[in-house]
């Protein structure tokens, strides 16, 4: 810092002097090539108003007390302003502390809520899940159960970023600790229900869906808690057919129930979940239709079912230019057989 | 249709050539001496992009007349190799780390309005307007 | 910020010329004041420099015209002081959303990983856990298991901040679905051990050490996975005797196993348990030795449980400065009968 | 020992006495006028605090000599409502708060070394220490 001042010193006096009697564009340009690398240099208003003071006084050494009476007193009304540039420092590192952290964290949370997609003949997955910040809100979670049986869970947090991360791994261990492939969809939400209740305060809560696919029987078994309607797109009809389902969010009610639904399933027919960042895409200040979203996905319904919502998530992601407002996760699968 | 002065940007020499004429402008329609420096130091920061990353590129300047106020308009055009992440090269604190754009947010500062277009492999355009306060 | 200048003018420009003419003090004070108002309406250096620029000229009319432009430079090189200082600003709103984030994360891990102390007759039970950032990446928790057996955990993620909460909460939910009170020591950790190693990234582990305190035979039984070694206070000689214990911290080896220590705790023993953040405080860039660490202890060491770890922590951290490096975690069980 | 001077600060026009006291005795021993400066501010926000938030309190200044440094040191003392939660006064950004001792950040940073220590409802003990470069 010293030698920054020293080093350029001379430098100041001589700009300084060329102004003074040519007041030439050149030494001011000059001056801020030095005053950027002052600043660079964390050296402080008041020295600068030092080094211009000690400048004047080389310059002119008959210089009248006045001048350097009055040039005392600006440079003691600059001390503040020094104290208020060294913050900038302070916060910057703090700032980049915190980046830095919820990176890793997010990373972490990655491999903590990881699932994969089951491999079974006769059904064909496709799934995509883009948190809109660093930390996704969205869960989802695939288990293979006996006789060909998949669970699927699907859920959204009610806030975003870190306090919602944090939600979803209590979930995540939760339904970890549960015979998830016997136990029925009202019966997971049911409990999952219990835990939420008593460990999130009151303004978070859940919302969830939970179904099993059952191949050999062709059925959907299904339970809701105040999740984003599903559809079953009908082969048969070429039609979308919204999954209607009632039942309170999780967190809210202490003992909350929850009804079962089924549905047959035939072959060729789409079972599609999502949340609500998929379904309140936004373009610009409207919200899309949900005829807007069937339309896009009946675009891409013969592709395989990643290609598909690969496909559909580009096509929203480009309609909100890159920049998603909430976080958005599609599952579909396709009866094959 | 105001008349229009430019400066073309090949050498450092002419970063204190638009310095000076923005300056004189500046000064001319009525700027005080603190908005003067600032649009100096805006002028720097645009040409000094050009002369940085661009081939060719030029800084122009004119007077802009609204009903209630009066102020300098600058562009900056390059036919350089255009920015890719706009918003990112926005962000404050950007400043620090140097690199194409990298005093943008401090042009946007000092200025008014600000409004940047760019492609890459073409080139990026940049209008700032200071008001006369 | 116009209006605050104008405001301000008058009374500079006499502060200055009564300076100028006394040399007083008193409007020193009073310019500080008034720079103090300009930082906070966001008044620029540039503009002091212009205003005091001003003042002179009404003071000295005749001044020299070099007077003049030797305060134009030096306003020119205050324009990019400025502009740092602008970014003041924007980077205290950046840091506040994420500080916002952070702390509605840090409530819910509050809740999520609270404890209880156990309140039991004969034993006396301190702990303080103070996270160094927002989020604490220490873990502590009691289990009242039956015959007023006490179980104990105290665990450190390497690593600070959001990631480590993240990794502690599994730790919680894994350690909830044990039958903890029955299990013993080096069982837990067993399991533990293998949650961990299959959740978290090989860059990440834990050091963890738990214990059962059981009163009626007077007796302590621990494991430890490399986590920072405890101390017992033995009453009667009035020494500190370190739990010497080996262990491989959790996540690194699928099958990791552990010893199980036991050792007689008498009447007016202490038990101690920390983390490294106790053991390894920094006195400026000198760690302090573990000898120093227990000095301290000795000091309160007649002190009720609770007062002896929170006179402990306040000694710490003022030692540092009051800014933890590490999250500080300290326990404290006297046997009292 | 060296003899310390100490002005006590009871109303406002104290806090100018003790910058005074400060700023003489710095200059004396041969800081420069931006140290001058600096340990004059420090002493403004001791002296404010208790004049704040103190029913008695005094500001004292001494001469300190090392082998190879001289320097100035102060000390605050009053008989206030001490300060609860010093870490979280000792952050930085606290400064555009208010409050009792939200310009000790400021301090620390304009002095070189800094201690405090504080008790609820007895009191809260200063000291800053300034070496001469
Ligand atoms: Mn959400
Ligand atoms: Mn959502
Ligand atoms: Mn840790
Ligand atoms: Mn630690």
């Amino acid at each position: 810092m010293k030698e920054t001042i020293e080093k350029n010193s001379i430098k100041y006096q001589e700009l300084l002097r060329k102004y003074i009697n040519t007041q030439d564009e050149k030494a001011l340009y000059d001056l801020e090539l030095i005053s950027k690398a002052f600043i660079k240099k964390n050296i402080l208003p008041e020295e600068l108003i030092n080094l211009h003071i000690q400048a004047m006084e080389n310059i002119y050494p008959q210089l009248m007390d006045e001048y350097k009476l009055s040039m005392e007193f600006l440079l003691e009304a600059t001390v503040f302003y020094g104290l208020a540039l060294q913050e900038v420092d302070y916060l910057r590192q703090e700032k980049n502390v915190l980046t830095a952290e919820i990176s890793v964290a997010a990373n972490m949370q990655k491999t903590l809520l990881g699932t994969q997609k089951p491999e079974r003949n006769g059904v064909d997955i496709g799934v995509i899940s883009v948190p809109a910040h660093q930390m996704n809100g969205d869960y989802h979670h695939f288990t293979a159960g006996s006789n060909g049986t998949i669970g699927i869970a699907i859920a959204d947090v009610i806030g975003k970023g870190i306090p919602a991360a944090l939600c979803m791994s209590m979930i995540k261990y939760a339904i970890d600790s549960y015979p998830e492939a016997t136990m029925s969809p009202n019966k997971v939400l049911e409990n999952l229900n219990r835990v939420v209740e008593r460990n999130i305060d009151s303004s978070m809560f859940i919302t969830m869906c939970y179904a099993h696919y059952l191949p050999m029987e062709s059925k959907l078994r299904l339970s809701s808690a105040g999740h984003e309607p599903g559809y079953i797109y009908r082969a048969e009809t070429e039609e979308f057919e919204e999954i209607r389902t009632k039942g309170i969010v999780l967190g809210v009610m202490p003992d909350a129930e929850y009804r079962e639904y089924e549905l047959n399933i035939n072959k060729d027919d789409l079972i599609i979940f999502l949340t609500d960042g998929v379904s309140e895409c936004r373009d610009g200040d409207r919200f899309i239709e949900t005829e807007e979203l069937l339309e896009v996905i009946r675009k891409y319904i013969d592709l395989p079912a990643q290609e598909l919502v690969d496909n559909v998530y580009q096509y929203f992601e480009k309609l909100q230019d890159f920049q998603l407002r909430d976080d958005f996760t599609l599952i579909v699968l396709r009866k094959e057989v | 249709m105001n008349p229009r002065s430019c400066v073309n940007i090949h050498k450092e020499w002419d970063i204190v050539g638009a310095r000076q004429l923005g300056r004189e402008m500046a000064k001319e329609i009525g700027f005080g001496t603190v908005d003067q420096a600032r649009i100096a130091t805006a002028v720097s920061e645009l040409a000094r992009n050009i002369y940085l990353y661009a081939e060719n590129g030029q800084v122009c300047f004119e007077y802009i007349y609204t009903n209630s106020q009066k102020g300098i308009l600058m562009i900056a055009v390059d036919t350089g190799p255009g920015i890719k992440d706009i918003s990112s090269v926005m962000q404050d604190g950007y400043t620090t780390s140097g690199g194409l754009g990298a005093g943008l947010p401090g042009v946007k500062r000092l200025m008014d309005d600000f409004d940047i277009e760019s492609t890459v492999g073409e080139g990026t355009k940049i209008k700032a307007i200071k008001w006369i306060r």
